[in-house]
């Protein structure tokens, strides 16, 4: 692994179309025929992360642009689970078209998706995905992997900043029990399993919080000072606060995280060491409106589309913010 | 004790009514809107949806009333839940930390409600016994529960959950919810338990004047620890039939939990400092809560529009209900 | 002494060498108190002569420095009012114990409900036997309030009245009044007062403390004096004169008795 | 007011310290275990550490402390804190909500306090006024400073601070961290605030009894409007600092900031119901919970293991606490 | 009527008309009540016959249904204790207004402390000069109690003595008292006793509320008594036979003023 570089997106399955490309087109719904501007409702997590905020962005500019009607809902979960499963409640209720939804965990919303596979709503999973039921698809990165790969990248950075034949990485965890969490998690265990230079130091959890992990971080720093090769974050948000653990203790070492955050991704122009795989929520959101407008119009859709994450670094940083940000 | 004349005195006239007529003109208010901004709301099926999206916060609500009556008040409630409804999980499945030794699932049912007893007890026992305010030994609790939890489930989510426990909370009896009639039981039997037994007027005394009570023979280490216990084993009854709810066991089922049960008796009505509420209040408070939830989502109101709506809303349903009272 | 005490003796409740501080206050000081059985003891005092702890003590609800406590001559340990109820007490505070959030009624009874079934703390409440039995009660002592009222509606006699109403439902060995009458009308002192000889006609014995010499000495067959923590001296009733008693209030015990107690020792 | 006898009658003993001696006890038993678990732990430059990491909630303690005393409570502290920090960060930079609308530093800090104070004026203002119960109008405001903290900052962290903001919390003076100074500056203040104004004496009075209070002529309402608008800009100055700390504003900042201030003061000897406890009693608790969590970091204890240890260390630490004071 | 109301009028206090329900209870119905200038008037009536309610009016804590308060000849609404207060009145409540967990200090200043620098909600407390003062207050009133002492520590006479000394700080026009006596011993209450002499001599006017009947003839000047929430007659105070107040008291106005009442009207 280990691709990236410039700011197009692929998608790995044939039946996704291009989603940062069709956000620009106004008529591209007329291509999938059917019912043109559908009602839809997109179920997230919690707004908490910045990775839902920019997918409620990307949302209303779907909104605005004519790809779903103004009558569709974004529901924020606030990480309650019963929160998530009353709104799936809410958008069967208000019988929308099709129903868009990143689950909590993949499990806490089986009995939600029964109900609207019940309703004969089609539903679509959107970066986490759901173990039970029917889904037109699944559009997602594949968080193994970016665990994986986000550790491999803090490994190439170590390499590259040290001349040891080991390195020691901490690793900050995601909320305890959530599935990103576990995900990741297991892709980090991949790297540093298959990676005999790699070994981990420790492992907390900071929550997917910057002021959780800078804590923890500054923590760590006083534990095992100057042994601390290199950071792997599950999420960008904890990158910010180990960075600043690191700044406060006029270290620098290599950090990694995961989502692309634009606050986090700033602070790459003067450090090489840094980097994260993006994800692209804009894109999901308009892959995922695509696949189920294609699915209501008869087409058939690929069961999984991996959006397929962006290792930005600082070489690539400033396209990447343009791209994504500008 | 120290409550403002201006609430006391009319007491007399509104006898048993003072926390039931107050709240429920929030209430009614919240009803009348909803009904006049959107057709859906008033429908039966979404009616039913509103009842089954409260009964778990309804379910934790009654249990954590006792205590509240009683001038205690528990932590941990959330956590319980987790962990009783992550046990009986496991323990019915066979996984996890019960990997290989799943238990009949009377028996893991059991174990679930004997987990949340258990806790509440301990928190009881160290408040009853030594004088340690409740707000602490539930904090402490609310910690051991939530390591337990993660401990019980590996962290993971628990599919595959048996149909006889998954119905406890997921099916339908008479036409209405099973978890809603779990709900309503346990409202019932709790109002009658305040009303008629000796203990439900021992709760009231102790919350009104512990030092009074204790001279008037009370035992009172007693009835303290019991609310405890009820407010634990209530909470485990919520963790089961969430697990009916969400068709699984997830780690994370009991994020967001703490606060709305509580706020729901103190919207309905009771003082937070004890001796005065009741369940009926309870109850009303729990509805007002997920009405205004549920009548915001079904309007497409967002994420951030949906917290202040709530947030006015909520201060002027407790100006209505004080009002009311006045 | 042991021909005097016992279920038989003379004295149903000895308190002796009590003690009890508060910090650097020394509320009691050495204290000997003997009630006899079926007498009406009063305990007589300026403020903060240590009346209310003294008797708090004997009420559990509070636990003396020191000194022992006999009841029909038997050492016991009182270490909560539940204890005291136990062992035949029953108390009137002087900061009336009652639940102002809970009727009248339900106050009357509150630790002794009436039930119907099993009584556990779980027995169901026979509330209607209780309203009746509260009716009869009040009716008895001329109480007229709403049984049904919150008793922090209530005026204060009216408060102390359904406080004192509670020392007649168990049944006690030992009565404890801390100031029965202080919010009494003139009227509701009296009916206190028939109440008590009607309680010593029972078979009870009764501590009256009150501040109304005049009640005092028509009530008690002895009366005995706290000054400042300090016992100053048990005084026969009959031969009670008022400026006798004022003169212990505020001097202490006269030196003569001093003397001779310490030439008993 | 109910307040059992056995807590009653020794205050003379110990006299002020009643509150001070006893959660005393617990933090010199952490220190001392703590200490013999591990080397690192009482290193100045860790204890340096512990000062800063428990600082925003230190200062967040401080400010609910003038509430619980005064037999009120602050639920909306961590939104406010939220959504003041936010104020600050966006409206210095520019950026979100005021794009291209930056205001001088003091002018933004201004304004974010301003947002504390108003927020704690309107939870205040409905309490004091009306009798609805702080616990209802707090909540009502934690709904709103959070939906106002999404519209402010759209949900994304904010970096690229200035420096005369960032300083507040993240420079050193004297050798010591800024954040640390702002912490015990405010902390000294409050309790000669507590100790030798008349405000402070009528918290106290209020907190004991507040009918009694108002009988005797205490302006009741403007005291109790008073202790909330405090700690709604103690709030905002946590907010404040920790845009310092963390070296950018994060929307979820605020994230789990709510029951540890409010433990923290309760652990420190505060009745809950009001009237006793003061400044050293809360300094005390947030150290206690600061240690706590630092020294289970250190030792490299994991996170199911660590609530564990966690519940029970706390229930210990209260346990002492209580024993202390009999 | 003009010629006796105003600031140099008869009357300090009138209190027209007062009706006050709870719900359905009628604590006070129709009751006039006037103050004379100067004058200790006596509030005598039985247990719950609406004397607390009826100063409770006055002192802000209670507001009636209907009727007028004059002050001064004015027309005044008393919203709030601190209005009362505002208007020169001063109470000590039956169930004293006292915060237990401030000190003896504390609670003899609250409201009113002593400030260096500006006076506002955040002037900086002069504990010294409170201390000082209050230590000076107590000896004054021969009141023995620790001035650092909490309130709640106190004994029942001790606290109710804390809470009349609060009445001597203010320099109030009116003040009143209901039940002040109640927990004192004989020593206390004639310190009391003297306490309202000397006010009275000060040219303060006072409203008393006693049961001590002894009490009330010594120290007031008219008698008002309470029937069931209705004014019962006014007796002057010295030809007041301790029968006639106590048949008001019992019965309620005497049926030939009720007749005269009714020709007048
Ligand atoms: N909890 C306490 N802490 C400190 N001092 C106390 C406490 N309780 C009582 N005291 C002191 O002990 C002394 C005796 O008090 P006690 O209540 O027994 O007096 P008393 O004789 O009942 O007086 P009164 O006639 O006024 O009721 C008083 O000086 C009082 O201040
Ligand atoms: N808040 C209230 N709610 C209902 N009833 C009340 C309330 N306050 C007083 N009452 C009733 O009003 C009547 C008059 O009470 P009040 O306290 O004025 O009597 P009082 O003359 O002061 O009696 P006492 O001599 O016993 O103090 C009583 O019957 C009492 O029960
Ligand atoms: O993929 C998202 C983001 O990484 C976010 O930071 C946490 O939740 C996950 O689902
Ligand atoms: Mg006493
Ligand atoms: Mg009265």
């Amino acid at each position: 692994s280990g691709d990236g570089g410039d700011g197009d997106s692929e998608t790995t399955a044939g039946g996704g179309s291009d989603g940062t490309e069709t956000t620009d087109e106004t008529d591209g719904t007329e291509t999938t025929g059917g019912e043109s501007t559908p009602t839809v409702a997109l179920s997230v997590p919690s707004l908490e992360f910045t990775f839902f905020a920019r997918m409620e962005n990307a949302f209303e500019q779907a909104q605005s642009d004519g790809l779903i009607s103004s009558e569709s809902s974004f529901y924020d979960a606030s990480n309650n689970q019963s929160n998530q499963v009353s709104a799936v409640e809410t958008a069967i209720s208000n019988e929308v078209d099709f129903l868009m939804i990143s689950a909590i965990t993949a499990e806490g919303v089986i009995n939600a998706i029964q109900q609207a596979n019940d309703a004969d709503i089609p539903v679509v999973a959107i970066d986490r995905n759901i173990s039970q039921g029917e889904t037109v698809t699944y559009v997602a990165s594949d968080n193994v992997q970016l665990g994986q790969r986000s550790t491999e990248l803090c490994l190439s950075f170590m390499e590259a900043n040290g001349d040891g034949d080991s390195y020691d990485v901490v690793q900050l965890e995601g909320t305890p029990g959530a599935s990103v969490t576990n995900d990741r998690g297991e892709g980090f265990q991949n790297a540093v399993s298959e990676n005999d230079s790699l070994n981990q130091l420790a492992t907390q959890t900071g929550e997917f919080s910057t002021q959780n992990a800078l804590s923890v971080m500054e923590d760590f720093i006083t534990q095992y000072g100057d042994e601390i090769d290199g950071v792997f974050c599950q999420n960008d948000l904890m990158a910010l606060g180990a960075h600043q653990a690191l700044r406060n203790a006029n270290m620098s070492v290599p950090v990694t995280g995961i989502d692309g955050t634009e606050a986090w991704v700033e602070q790459f122009s003067d450090n090489e060491y840094y980097g994260t795989l993006a994800q692209l929520p804009e894109e999901m959101v308009t892959t995922a409106i695509e696949s189920g407008k294609a699915h209501l119009a008869g087409e058939d859709v690929e069961d999984t589309i991996t959006i397929e994450g962006l290792e930005v670094t600082q070489d690539n940083a400033s396209d990447y913010l343009s791209d994504y940000f500008g | 004790m120290s409550q403002s004349v201006a609430s006391g005195y009319r007491n007399r006239f509104t006898v048993s009514a003072i926390s039931q007529y107050g709240p429920i003109i929030g209430l009614v208010g919240l009803y009348v809107a909803f009904s006049l901004l959107n057709d859906r709301f008033l429908t039966v099926g979404n009616q039913m949806n509103v009842l089954q999206q409260v009964s778990i916060i309804g379910i934790m609500a009654i249990g954590v009333t006792f205590p509240i009556l009683c001038a205690e008040i528990d932590l941990s409630i959330a956590q319980v839940m987790e962990v009783a409804g992550l046990t009986v999980a496991t323990l019915a499945v066979g996984a996890r930390l019960f990997e290989g030794s799943a238990v009949p699932v009377p028996i893991a049912i059991l174990a679930g409600l004997s987990v949340g007893a258990a806790f509440g007890a301990v928190s009881g026992y160290v408040t009853a016994r030594f004088g340690v305010p409740s707000f602490m030994t539930t904090l402490a609790v609310l910690f051991l529960a939530d390591g337990l939890g993660l401990i019980v489930s590996g962290n993971r989510p628990i599919i595959g959950l048996p149909e006889s426990i998954t119905n406890i909370g997921g099916s339908r009896l008479f036409g209405l919810p099973s978890i809603v009639l779990v709900f309503f039981s346990l409202l019932v039997v709790s109002q009658l338990m305040l009303s008629y037994t000796k203990f439900g007027q021992y709760i009231y005394a102790i919350g009104g004047d512990r030092q009074s009570a204790e001279r008037m023979g009370i035992n009172v280490a007693a009835v303290r620890l019991g609310t405890l216990v009820i407010s634990g084993t209530f909470a485990a009854v919520a963790g089961l039939v969430t697990l009916g709810r969400l068709g699984s066991a997830v780690p994370t089922m009991g994020a967001g939990l703490l606060l709305p049960p509580i706020a729901a008796v103190i919207l309905g009505g009771a003082d937070l400092f004890g001796g005065s509420g009741n369940m009926v209040g309870t109850l009303i408070g729990v509805l007002i809560l997920g009405v205004l939830q549920n009548g915001l989502n079904l309007m497409g109101v967002g994420p951030s529009g949906q917290l202040v709506a709530q947030g006015i809303v909520l201060m002027l349903a407790v100006l209505a209900n004080v009002s009311g009272e006045n | 002494m042991a021909n005097v005490s016992g279920r038989d003796g003379e004295y149903v409740v000895e308190m002796e060498g009590i003690t009890k501080t508060f910090g650097e206050v020394v509320a009691l000081e050495d204290v000997t108190l003997r009630l006899r059985r079926n007498e009406v003891l009063a305990l007589a005092g300026d403020n903060g002569a240590g009346k209310s702890t003294l008797i708090k003590c004997l009420a559990g609800a509070l636990q003396p420095d020191s000194g022992t406590i006999r009841i029909d001559g038997d050492v016991v340990s009182i270490d909560t009012p539940r204890r005291a109820k136990d062992l035949g007490i029953e108390t009137t505070f002087q900061d009336l114990a009652v639940a102002g959030n809970l009727t009248v009624t339900q106050n009357i009874f509150l630790g002794r409900e009436m039930v119907t079934g099993p009584n556990s703390l779980l027995g169901i409440l026979d509330k209607k036997s209780m309203r009746k039995r509260a009716r009869e009660l009040l009716d008895d002592l001329e109480i007229d309030v709403d049984i049904d009222e919150k008793v922090e509606n209530l005026s204060g006699g009216e408060r102390q009245l359904v406080s004192i109403s509670r020392t007649l439902l168990s049944d006690p060995e030992i009565v404890i009044m801390d100031e029965p009458t202080s919010a009494l009308s003139v009227e509701g002192a009296e009916r206190v007062l028939e109440l008590i000889a009607r309680m010593q006609s029972q078979g009870i014995s009764i501590i009256l403390i009150s501040h109304n010499l005049d009640y005092v000495r028509r009530a008690a067959d002895r009366i005995h004096v706290l000054h400042q923590g300090h016992s100053a001296g048990v005084i026969d009733g009959d031969d009670a004169d008022q400026d006798d008693i004022v003169k212990r209030m505020v001097g202490g015990m006269p030196e003569e008795e001093r003397n001779e107690r310490a030439a008993d020792a």
